[in-house]
């Protein structure tokens, strides 16, 4: 009889290192820089190799707890966790600079939210998980293939910051303790004063506001539920290879956050977004011209 | 036998003047103690409890002396504000009250009544309460609060002095022991408002004294309908009949009023005709018609929070004390407001078809306050203004009581709009007064302002100007032409309705010449609070709740 | 009925959505897309028994300002607290994308001429995603930030942040990431609303009814003194109009210069802020004010006019620890 | 549960359609709604639809409506109001500025 294969949630270092080939991870170093390992120690980050080829990766660590920052624990990503991310980024787009092939960003994702603190928002946590989430837009169309592991929680602004912004999103199954929504349905209901069972009734055929990796692979969300976590790093392997071919044949448009918007109303989620881009395009047609001339 | 109040009075002071140290000061921790010294079972006691400041530090000490020493008291005093003054009788400290309003605590009142804990006396007025303090409710203790106090017992009360004077007065004179909450104790107090020899105990509060900034209207939460009547007020009312001496109350629907002098009523060329003299609380929405020269003169019934310094800068305006602070006298205020104003205007949560109203619902016992003593004609007033006067002579009922005698009347105005929150109907065939006293076993349903007080009523279809009317079918007719597309509104007959605009009984904003399209909230002299505190010269500092920079 | 001059002196602050779109573009140039006519409201909220709107709470469309052609989104907090849904999210996404084509195309037959290339103006109300339809509003966001990126080098992407909600939750990183921000004293940009920080702090470390405190923690003040907004206006339709006129009048390569974040260095420059954060532990805005060389008029800088502000407080240059 | 919808028609007066193909006023705020009119072939009528979270005032619209309509004089128009909780005065009121806005001429929407 085969082992069940247990939870990941809130550990993000053992997944990472399931992923990556054994013994690859060097902590803290990308190309030829170093990060400085103190800082932000929920992101775990480093360079390893997968199937034998470099890629960065970048992991919540819910074992660790930010000394400077209190709110910061349980892979709650803080100011200096988002700043070291966005750091990761660049410094992975400098190493390969010069080369035709961009090595990938590995995003293995557990994380509850973004640092929701009084000093944080003095210095404007907004800051920091925007600089990351540019940082990852940039690289992705530098040529560096991305792809985001959901393997515990990816929960509203932290899934944001750390897992929407990729080519391609992979999630293990719910039935393995992944979390994927904006906020439990029980405080959906409390916040706009509805009834639980109302929006636990509702969520069977709407996966709009519903919670689940599931719901969200619906909604186009995420392109692949991998359903035993030992698959995980043959189908990373398997998604990279086919970002590389995607964006060697310039289809860009099959990659990315706006794909999925496409993939959403192709699986039948998001059927409202197309009509709203379908009539500003029609209308739109009609005013070029005289905006142009 | 004719020694006795004096008498107990000295045995009292006397079984407690071991807590006393320097002077009438007696320790913040020896506070419980003294009350049981000094209060005996079923006195009559005050606890100050106002509209806005509260001896919160008195009354909690109450609920916490020893129920088999202080028992069955009787509680007569203003305000029901907070939760100790209720606590003490689930403690079996109080069994009956007498008081003027309940704000907050309306329906736990209402509870208590029901299972029996309160036996309930006298809802009142104000002023019909401090009346009774000099006849047969007068305390045996009074529990006051003040800003400082010296050694001797001289209290300064400052801004908010509000019901002390007449509680103080009341109580000392008839031999009763008064007690002070202070929130300091200074050598030299900046002005005297109650003399040392009217006080017998000083206790230094561990903190100050709970005031609420109960009359605080932020403009931004101001709606266009507030401007469409604010507008139909000013110029179907203010602006016809002159209103110079007013009283506004706590809405919203007053506050817009204030805030469109500087820009709709100059717009009418109303300055220096309407709205010179006030009787009210220091109304931050007021500042921008103040600094506009709009106003010559406002008294205070209180004070509130944040107005301190605006208050202090403008003596020309407020009534202020040596010191150069407000010194707000809530007895003589209401006075000012039975006897001197013109016109009271007031919002209402119901009127019945003959224009009765109420703020009473089933579950909640509210009281009074201030209001019916300002919202009625003043039947004793002899003094003649031109707008009391034009009132009395369109009057279509004087004739029918007075005969050819001419007779001013007040404006008495109810301004709301026909539906409430929810779609609850403002204009009803029966209050649910009339419940609320069968459940409480009242003799009569309480009446905030009965509708033959009433002159006017302003809607969003109009004004009626119930006062012209010339019997109570009329009246009904009248009303009925207002309650827009409530059950009553819609039984308005549409013939009987263009007779009253025809006669002038009711005129509707197209009537009156004003366009609904303007009722936009761009009128508003300050939209915010911060234009406010602008208009103010930055001497207006609201609380934290209320500052939005 | 009001004209647009009178429009001009409006506050910024009270109006809504569309009157900010119509308004700040040049006088009669604004042209819907996706507009209420179209009648695409929400499909998720009927079910749930919320109220829906035609425009789904975002205002899209072009324009001009100045004569160049400008796609302005504005979002309306009036309608369910200007929360991002799958319909206004989309709304977001179609103007970025409209943009992009109709760049591609003035580039090449205006080689040489910025100012007929078409910019993108946002007008901020939102406190985030919509929790009716939270997953299609998160998925948007992400999109949007796609967007912004894709912009860049391109055209400029302006954020206008002066309406009574502010900017929070996903779309307080959004209103940064693009070129520049442009703030009232009223606007309030951050992640996290105040009632979140208090139930996680507690009130003695954060009173989310203390709006003096709100307002020095994320109001434009603040942002502006710490360098996350470029510019702070007067609440008024024009100031903010003139100040984005102003921007767009510049060569992109200036305007991007503005960014607050988005670059290596940028990151840098943060990280010392973290550091600085780290090692000031500030109670209250007035500590990190007064660390940037504002002692002597911390304390009143909120109750300072916008002119007076502007004059006197010293805003931070760079890294944090100085 | 499901936002409640009600249609009415009335008949038409003698001032006409509006001038612009549509006009649209009002944010679907708490206590407030939105008003868009569409100028309509209704064979001189005018035809209200109406999306509220509100129940069972069917009577107190239609009649609030039709006293609009009849003191406009419009006909061939198609209003929808997509309401939140307004008061019949509310309502009123921005039927009111609607009507003022979709008369005006000048500036394109």
């Amino acid at each position: 009889m085969t082992q069940r294969p247990k939870t990941l949630v809130g550990k993000g270092r053992e997944a990472m290192l399931n992923i990556i080939d054994a013994d690859s991870f060097i902590d803290g170093k990308i190309g030829d820089a170093t990060l400085d390992t103190n800082l932000g120690p929920g992101a775990l980050i480093g360079t390893a190799t997968m199937s034998g080829e470099t890629v960065t990766v970048i992991t919540n660590d819910a074992k660790a707890r930010n000394p400077r920052f209190p709110v910061v624990y349980a892979g709650i990503i803080g100011l200096e966790e988002a700043y070291k991310m966005a750091q990761a980024v660049y410094l992975t787009m400098e190493a390969d600079k010069n080369l035709p092939k961009k090595r990938p960003l590995v995003l293995v994702i557990d994380s509850p939210g973004n640092a929701p603190g009084k000093v944080e928002e003095f210095f404007g946590m907004n800051l920091a998980t925007g600089s990351y989430q540019l940082a990852l837009a940039e690289a992705r169309t530098a040529g560096h293939p991305i792809i985001a592991m959901i393997v515990g929680r990816a929960i509203s602004g932290a899934f944001l910051c750390h897992g929407l912004q990729a080519d391609r999103i992979l999630a293990l199954p719910q039935t393995l303790g992944t979390m994927i929504h904006v906020m439990p349905l029980s405080s959906i209901a409390r916040i706009t004063k509805r009834d639980v069972e109302l929006l636990e009734t509702l969520s069977q055929t709407n996966p709009v506001f519903a919670s689940g990796a599931g719901f969200f692979y619906k909604l186009g969300g995420l392109e692949e539920i991998i359903e035993d976590p030992a698959d995980m790093p043959k189908a990373i392997v398997r998604h990279i290879q086919e970002i590389y071919k995607l964006k060697s044949e310039g289809k860009w448009n099959e990659l990315g956050p706006c794909s999925r918007g496409t993939l959403g109303t192709a699986r039948g989620g998001r059927v409202a977004r197309k009509k709203v881009l379908d009539l500003m395009q029609t209308q739109y047609a009609k005013l070029e011209e005289a905006f142009l001339a | 036998m004719s020694q006795h109040l004096k008498d107990d009075r000295s045995a009292r002071i006397q079984s407690a003047t071991h807590l006393m140290n320097q002077g009438k000061l007696v320790d913040t921790a020896d506070a419980v103690s003294l009350l049981e010294h000094v209060i005996q079972p079923g006195d009559k006691v005050n606890i100050e409890g106002n509209n806005q400041k509260q001896a919160d530090f008195l009354a909690k000490c109450l609920t916490q002396v020893n129920p088999e020493i202080v028992h069955s008291l009787h509680i007569v005093q203003s305000a029901i504000a907070l939760d100790n003054h209720l606590d003490i009788f689930e403690k079996g400290i109080a069994k009956k009250i007498d008081f003027s309003f309940s704000g907050p605590q309306s329906e736990r009142l209402a509870r208590f009544v029901k299972e029996g804990k309160i036996e309930l006396g006298n809802i009142h007025t104000y002023l019909e309460l401090y009346a009774r303090y000099f006849v047969d409710l007068t305390p045996r203790i009074a529990m006051v609060a003040a800003v400082q106090a010296d050694i001797h017992g001289n209290l300064y009360t400052g801004f908010n002095t509000e019901d002390t004077p007449v509680i103080v007065e009341a109580t000392r004179f008839k031999q009763g022991i008064v007690i002070a909450q202070v929130n300091e104790i200074v050598e030299t107090l900046p002005r005297v408002d109650i003399p040392g020899d009217w006080v017998d105990f000083v206790i230094p509060s561990p903190n100050p004294f709970y005031v609420e900034p109960l009359f605080t209207r932020d403009p931004s939460l101001i709606t266009d309908a507030h401007v469409l009547r604010a507008m139909i007020a000013l110029k179907g009312i203010y602006a016809e009949y002159g209103i110079k001496r007013l009283n506004h109350g706590i809405g919203f629907d007053t506050a817009t009023i204030e805030l469109l002098l500087p820009t709709y009523g100059e717009e009418l060329g109303l300055k220096g005709k309407i709205c010179t003299h006030f009787v009210l609380n220091p109304h931050p929405t007021l500042i921008p018609a103040i600094e506009s020269g709009w106003v010559e003169s406002v008294y205070c019934f209180g004070g509130e929070v944040g107005m301190e310094e605006y208050v202090k800068a403008r003596p020309d305006i407020f009534f202020l004390g040596p010191d150069g602070s407000l010194r707000s006298n809530r007895g003589f205020g209401q006075v000012a407001g039975h006897y001197s104003i013109d016109l009271f205007i007031g919002s209402s949560l119901q009127i019945d078809q003959y224009g009765n109203s109420s703020t009473a619902t089933a579950g909640r016992i509210a009281g009074f306050g201030g209001g019916p003593n300002m919202g009625c004609d003043a039947r004793g007033r002899r003094h003649v203004s031109e707008a009391w006067l034009k009132c009395g002579q369109e009057d279509g009922m004087l004739q029918g009581r007075c005969g050819t005698m001419p007779r001013g009347r007040r404006l008495v105005v109810q301004m709301l709009e026909t539906f409430g929150e929810k779609w609850a109907p403002s204009f009803v065939e029966e209050l649910d007064a009339w419940k609320l006293a069968e459940a409480a076993g009242f003799d009569i349903p309480p009446v905030m302002i009965y509708g033959d007080d009433l002159s006017h009523i302003i809607t969003e279809e109009g004004i009626a100007y119930l006062h012209k009317c010339k019997s109570l079918k009329q009246r009904q007719e009248a009303i009925r032409a207002i309650a827009g597309y409530t059950a009553l509104g819609m039984a308005a007959v549409e013939s009987e309705t263009a007779a009253l605009r025809k006669e002038g009984i009711v005129k509707t904003p197209e009537d009156l010449g004003i366009d609904r399209t303007r009722a936009n909230r761009s009128m508003l002299a300050a939209k915010n609070m911060r234009e406010l505190v602008r208009y103010s010269d930055g001497l207006y500092k609201p609380p934290a709740r209320f500052r939005n920079w | 009925m009001t004209g647009w001059n009178d429009m001009q002196t409006r506050s910024f602050y009270e109006s809504n959505a569309r009157e900010r779109a119509r308004y700040l573009l040049d006088a009669g140039s604004f042209r819907e897309l996706a507009g209420p006519e179209a009648q695409l409201s929400s499909p998720h909220l009927p079910v749930l028994d919320e109220a829906i709107s035609f425009d789904d709470g975002v205002v899209a469309g072009l324009g001009k300002i100045n004569g160049r052609p400008v796609f302005i989104l504005s979002q309306e907090g009036r309608f369910i607290g200007g929360s991002v849904g799958e319909v206004g999210g989309a709304k977001m996404v179609g103007v970025f994308e409209l943009a992009l084509k109709m760049h591609e195309k003035a580039q090449v037959k205006y080689p040489n001429d910025e100012s007929r290339w078409p910019a993108i103006v946002i007008s901020f109300e939102t406190g985030g995603v919509r929790l009716h339809e939270a997953n299609a509003g998160l998925l948007a966001h992400a999109e949007v930030m796609e967007l912004i990126q894709a912009c860049r080098g391109k055209i400029p992407v302006l954020s206008l942040v002066g309406s009574k909600l502010g900017c929070f939750g996903g779309m307080g990183f959004v209103s940064v990431a693009t070129d520049l921000t442009i703030v009232s004293e009223l606007g309030r940009i951050g992640l996290t609303g105040p009632e979140v920080i208090e139930e996680v702090l507690g009130k003695r470390e954060f009173d989310s009814a203390d709006r003096g405190l709100i307002y020095r923690t994320t109001g434009g003040k603040h942002r502006y003194l710490m360098g996350s907004a470029a510019y702070l206006v007067e609440d008024s339709i024009a100031a903010f109009r003139d100040k984005v006129a102003a921007v767009l009048a510049e060569p992109y390569a200036k305007i991007a210069a503005k960014r607050a974040i988005g670059t290596p260095t940028l990151v840098e420059e943060q990280l010392e802020l973290t550091a600085l954060a780290a090692q000031l532990k500030p109670k209250d805005a007035y500590d990190i004010w007064a660390h940037f060389g504002n002692e002597k008029i911390a304390k009143s800088i909120p109750d300072l006019s916008t002119k007076e502000f502007l004059q006197q407080v010293k805003i931070r240059k760079g890294g944090g620890v100085s | 549960m499901a936002l409640h919808n009600m249609t009415f028609t009335f008949p038409g007066g003698s001032a006409g359609s509006i001038p612009k193909p549509f006009s649209h006023t009002g944010v679907v705020g708490s206590g407030d709604l939105e008003a868009l009119f569409t100028k309509a072939d209704l064979k001189g009528g005018v035809e209200a639809q109406v999306t509220t979270p509100v129940r069972g005032y069917d009577a107190v619209w239609e009649k609030v409506l039709g006293r609009f309509v009849a003191e406009s004089g419009l006909s061939d128009v198609k209003i929808h109001l997509n309401d939140n909780n307004a008061t019949p005065f509310v309502v009123t009121l921005r039927l009111k500025q609607a009507l003022a806005e979709a008369m005006e001429r000048g500036e394109a929407s």
